[in-house]
């Protein structure tokens, strides 16, 4: 078995309405930082999996991620593996 | 001797301090917009609970830079009084204010509760109308409320006598049970539980309102 | 060659805006003749879904009582309003958002508390309190446990972010509900403007103003998609789903109350379902005007979207104004202050017809009473007799329970029976609900969640900051058994207004008025449209037994899920009904927890053992917990015992006599005394 | 000026009790998926930039970090920068 460090991101589905995202950048405008635009916010969440090798590491994580990190109806995910022992 | 009571957009307590404040203890207070900077006419400044700026990213964080903050700092730094509930609590230590952070519940979870309270110490404006150690019941409702500090801004706190309120029955998950932690000066509150909503017998418990009447008497007798 | 043969679009096509093939016939003849485009066919579509025009339930709605002196606005507005005396009027009103919870739990629920929040202030009246009514599977089912988290989260979100207290409410679980749960959502507020702001447009020429958020493609088509039923091919429906923004909310709560008071708003509506579409529809067809309305002017948050998308996007926190012409920049300011949107979109012009430009050309064109009054209504025939399932449990009688003595029944003794209702999920106590709502924020919540049969309020200008001239109060339920409605449509809906009724009189409040919410499954099928036609007869003769007359409130059909092997489930027939009542005197109400020790508990109405329908063991909770059967005929409703019971129990409590007071529901007497019990922390 | 797409992650200190990456883990092993440990959860945020230079941008998204997106009390955060326009 390997253990492998994954780094999960998790970001709202481009047509729907991000509110935090909205509200930050009306918030920078206010702090004077003007160049900044469309700000999205989502979920960042670090685990680590081990497994046999990376193919079921990516399997269970695809699994992890439908199942219970994002909520398919309004957010989509991508991850990246790395073996770390 | 005059209230300033601070209004950002997405403020939903302010009025129930303007309530408590000049409906049921008729002192004169002015709701100051978020974006005004003068506070000269203002005695004892609350920043009020609610959702400042949506606060989606986290509470207060942006709320510390508008105008009215900016102000409420030097007023803070002059040693005028400042109370910060709940919201304002998290906007007075993402301001640098005081010290820690106020993060999400232990239990995930939103809580509206009534929560009983233990006095810590009656040495200040804030809480000369309670006796020392007495258990007072004020309503908490708030999802990030667990109050976080590093391990000796925690020992500091306890060393210089800095914590006012501790629950009685931890809602949140909150080190050493801190409930309303005061600035070394002893000038700045900053509480989780809502005062305002404990001090009109129609709407349940009084035990918030000498909070108010002891600054009121101290400021009037200075 | 027939009109469909004709059409520029498939039967598939047509039959996916929710229209039936002799629904587009009308559609053609509303257009003298000539075939709608696609953006037409989604109007209509959406206007003719159940949920906007209610054509299946319309001509049974008529029969309600509507009037009353207290009542200053009826059905067909955004909201009833009803006065309290003293100058207070209350705006109030119910609604659902059952399909959208169903696929999103979370924003679902949300954006059916914003939803319900606008409908109050789009009146010109400050939402003062919400209460919600939701109903779910069974909780031993994971996917149960996940939809009610979702949907207490999304209320909590909502309602706590917005600063609205929610204060009451009721939860129930039942495998008839599962994979269809149901989240009404109820809001209360003060009237703030001297005139009620109504949604008829009027005066030719008078700017239409588009305020609060963009728009962007979310919620495409929410309004049909809530008429249809509900199946696992709709989980693909995902893009239907709103997401809620209440801080934003909070902005357009503050920015529209002080639009109203310039006095230069004429006419406002709330998008809500089918956003633009029903928004321009209502307002011109109410005003007997027309809207010109130009899509290039609306603020997007996307880019690229067609007229098909923009008239039926259900972008939330999203309203429509007619201005008075000469005075909309005035009302722009405002908006702006609020770092809200705020555009002159379209004018009010003398045909009565809504006519949509977009780069240039007319992309619809539509008689406004065609898309919201003109609308198909369906006359249904009631079967011959009541359908097998009733007539077979109401011939179930008390002797058919196993022998029972002194000590217990069918092998469990009666404190085992009481402690297995009182952990029945229907009967628990549902703090771990309402701990994660504020009910105590605009600090004008007088009776806790869970210390009363019914929230009370203190009734004051919340923004002034004064003492309140007066001692008024109101008090507020939302209430309704669907088991009794499902084994008795007739009775069990007489049951629903009774039991809220009994709820305001035990807090020492007299019952004024009610607005309804009607979830029921599918009118195509006779046991549906049995179940629907009977509830309504309930609900009628008992609002005007009471006379509390309904002031409006929302239909929600096609409710039903579909098993593994595809048959269709109705869920049960679930009239929930809002009522509020007029409390003359704060000082003299009471919760439902007993006060002092050696204090005498009096039973009021019927004796625990009378006979004649009133007392029986039908239909109840402890048949279903303890004996596992759902069957019997519900406990019959005397008027005229029930209005003298509720006006003894009122006078007692005005009198100070009265120091608890607790109406039995389910579970009955034993529960009941249980309830009070604990509540007041006292044996009994 | 020069347009750069940000991606920042903000993560909860480690001396930081995280209770949204506790009960995901434990909602992972009533899943069924044991070998998952270490869950931590934070932000993703992703936002346009427009500044003169790499370094410029560096500058103001070290600002807006500190400031706004990140408290320092109790998150750390590091950010990735591409020009794109």
């Amino acid at each position: 078995m390997t253990t492998y460090q994954a780094k999960i991101y998790v970001t709202l589905r481009p047509s729907v309405l991000d509110p935090a995202g909205t509200a930050v950048e009306s918030g920078l405008k206010h702090m004077g930082h003007g160049g900044i635009e469309g700000v999205r916010i989502g979920k960042y969440v670090e685990l680590k999996v081990s497994a046999a090798d990376e193919g079921a590491a990516q399997k269970q994580l695809d699994e992890v991620c439908d199942q219970l990190l994002a909520n398919p109806v309004i957010e989509n995910y991508r991850f990246e593996l790395q073996a770390v022992g | 001797m005059k209230f300033g009571v601070i209004v950002f957009p997405g403020s939903n307590c302010d009025r129930d301090i303007l309530w408590v404040t000049q409906g049921i203890m008729q002192r004169p207070t002015r709701m100051v917009w978020h974006e005004d900077s003068d506070l000269s006419d203002i005695d004892i400044v609350v920043v009020p609970g609610g959702f400042s700026y949506g606060d989606y990213l986290r509470c207060g964080a942006i709320a510390r830079f508008s105008p009215a903050m900016r102000a409420t700092t030097e007023h803070a730094k002059a040693g005028k009084p400042v109370l910060g509930v709940c919201n304002g609590f998290q906007i007075l230590t993402e301001a640098g204010l005081l010290p820690g952070a106020l993060v999400r519940n232990a239990n995930l979870h939103f809580v509206c509760e009534r929560s009983p309270l233990t006095v810590e110490r009656t040495d200040l404006p804030f809480t000369q109308g309670y006796d020392q150690g007495q258990t007072i019941t004020i309503p908490v409702a708030h999802g990030e409320g667990r109050y976080y500090a590093e391990p000796d801004t925690l020992k500091r706190l306890e060393d210089n006598n800095q914590v006012v309120f501790r629950y009685a029955d931890n809602p949140n998950g909150s080190l050493n049970d801190i409930a309303g932690i005061c600035n070394e000066a002893g000038n700045v509150l900053g509480m989780m539980p809502h005062p305002e909503r404990a001090s009109d017998a129609m709407t349940g418990g009084t035990d918030g309102l000498a909070l108010f009447e002891g600054l009121v008497k101290q400021l009037v007798a200075a | 060659m027939s009109v469909l043969a004709s059409a520029p679009f498939s039967p598939e096509e047509i039959a996916s805006e929710g229209i039936k093939p002799e629904e587009y016939e009308a559609i053609v003849e509303r257009l003298g003749g000539r075939h709608p485009n696609k953006a037409e066919l989604g109007m209509f579509g959406v206007m003719w879904s159940e949920h906007c025009c209610y054509k299946n339930s319309r001509s049974l709605l008529s029969q309600f009582p509507t009037t009353g002196d207290r009542v200053l606005v009826g059905p067909g507005e955004n909201a009833g309003v009803v006065d309290f005396g003293d100058g207070l009027r209350l705006a109030f009103k119910i609604e659902s958002h059952n399909h959208p919870s169903a696929v999103e739990p979370f924003q679902g629920a949300a954006t059916g508390v914003g939803g319900i929040l606008r409908d109050i202030f789009t009146m010109g009246a400050r939402p003062l309190a919400a209460l919600n009514s939701l109903r779910f599977g069974s909780l031993d089912n994971p996917r149960t446990r996940r939809l009610f988290e979702g949907v207490v989260a999304g209320i909590s979100h909502y309602g706590n972010c917005v600063g609205v207290p929610t204060v009451a409410g009721e939860v129930y679980f039942d495998p008839a509900y599962n994979g269809n749960p149901l989240v009404n959502a109820m809001a209360i507020g003060l009237m703030e403007t001297d005139e009620i702001v109504k949604a008829g447009a009027s005066g030719i020429g008078n700017p239409v103003l588009y305020v609060g958020s963009t728009t962007g493609r979310d919620g495409m088509g929410g309004a049909s998609f809530a008429s249809a039923e509900l199946s696992d091919a709709s989980m693909d429906d995902r893009p239907a789903v709103q997401v809620g923004d209440p801080f934003l909310e909070k902005s357009l709560i503050e920015a529209c109350l002080e639009a109203f008071k310039t006095g230069a708003v004429v006419a406002a509506q709330d998008m809500g379902a089918a956003g633009l579409t029903c928004s321009t529809a209502e307002m011109a067809a109410s005003g007997g005007v027309g809207v010109d309305l130009d899509l290039d002017l609306i603020p997007v948050r996307e880019t690229g979207m067609v007229p098909y998308e923009y008239l039926l996007s259900e972008s939330q926190e999203r309203m429509l104004f007619v201005a008075e012409k000469g005075r909309e920049q005035e009302l722009i300011d405002i908006f702006k202050k609020w770092e809200l949107q705020a555009v002159v979109a379209g004018e009010i012009i003398e045909e009565p017809i809504v006519r949509i430009h977009f780069q240039g050309e007319i992309a619809a064109e539509i008689p406004a009473t065609a898309l919201s009054d003109n609308t198909p209504i369906y006359q249904r025939e009631l079967p011959a007799e009541p359908p097998a399932y009733a007539q077979e449990a109401w011939l179930w009688n008390e002797g058919q329970l196993p022998a029972e003595d002194k000590n217990g029944i069918g092998g469990k003794t009666w404190s085992d029976v009481l402690l297995a209702l009182l952990d029945s999920p229907i009967i628990a106590s549902k703090r771990w609900v309402y701990r994660q709502y504020d009910h105590q924020v605009q600090n004008n919540t007088v009776m806790l969640p869970g210390a009363a049969d019914a929230a009370v309020l203190r009734l004051r200008a919340v923004v002034t900051g004064e003492a309140a001239p007066h001692e008024r109060g109101c008090a507020a339920t939302v209430d309704c058994n669907a088991r009794y409605v499902y084994l008795h449509p007739y009775e069990g809906a007489k049951a629903a207004v009774a039991e809220a009724a009994r709820n305001l009189s035990c807090v020492g409040a007299e019952p004024v008025a009610v607005t309804d919410n009607l979830n029921f499954g599918s009118p195509e099928k006779p046991v549906g449209y049995w179940q629907l036609s009977e509830a309504c007869r309930g609900l009628s003769e008992a609002c005007s037994e009471f006379s509390t007359p309904v002031t409006g409130g929302n239909v929600s059909l096609y409710n039903e899920t579909f098993d593994s092997e595809g048959n269709p489930q109705p869920i049960y027939p679930t009239p929930v009904v809002g009522m509020v009542g007029l409390v003359e005197d704060l000082t003299h109400i009471c919760g439902q927890g007993w006060q002092a020790e050696g204090d005498l508990i009096y039973l009021l109405g019927q004796p625990a053992n009378a006979t004649g329908g009133s007392v029986t063991l039908g239909a109840s909770e402890y048949l279903s917990v303890i004996h596992g059967q759902v069957a019997g005929i519900p406990p019959l409703v005397n008027f005229d015992l029930e209005r003298r019971v509720q006006a003894a129990c009122r006078y007692g409590i005005r009198q100070g006599w009265v120091r608890s007071a607790h109406d039995s529901a389910e579970g009955g007497l034993a529960v009941a005394l249980a309830e009070s019990c604990i509540s007041g922390g006292k044996g009994a």
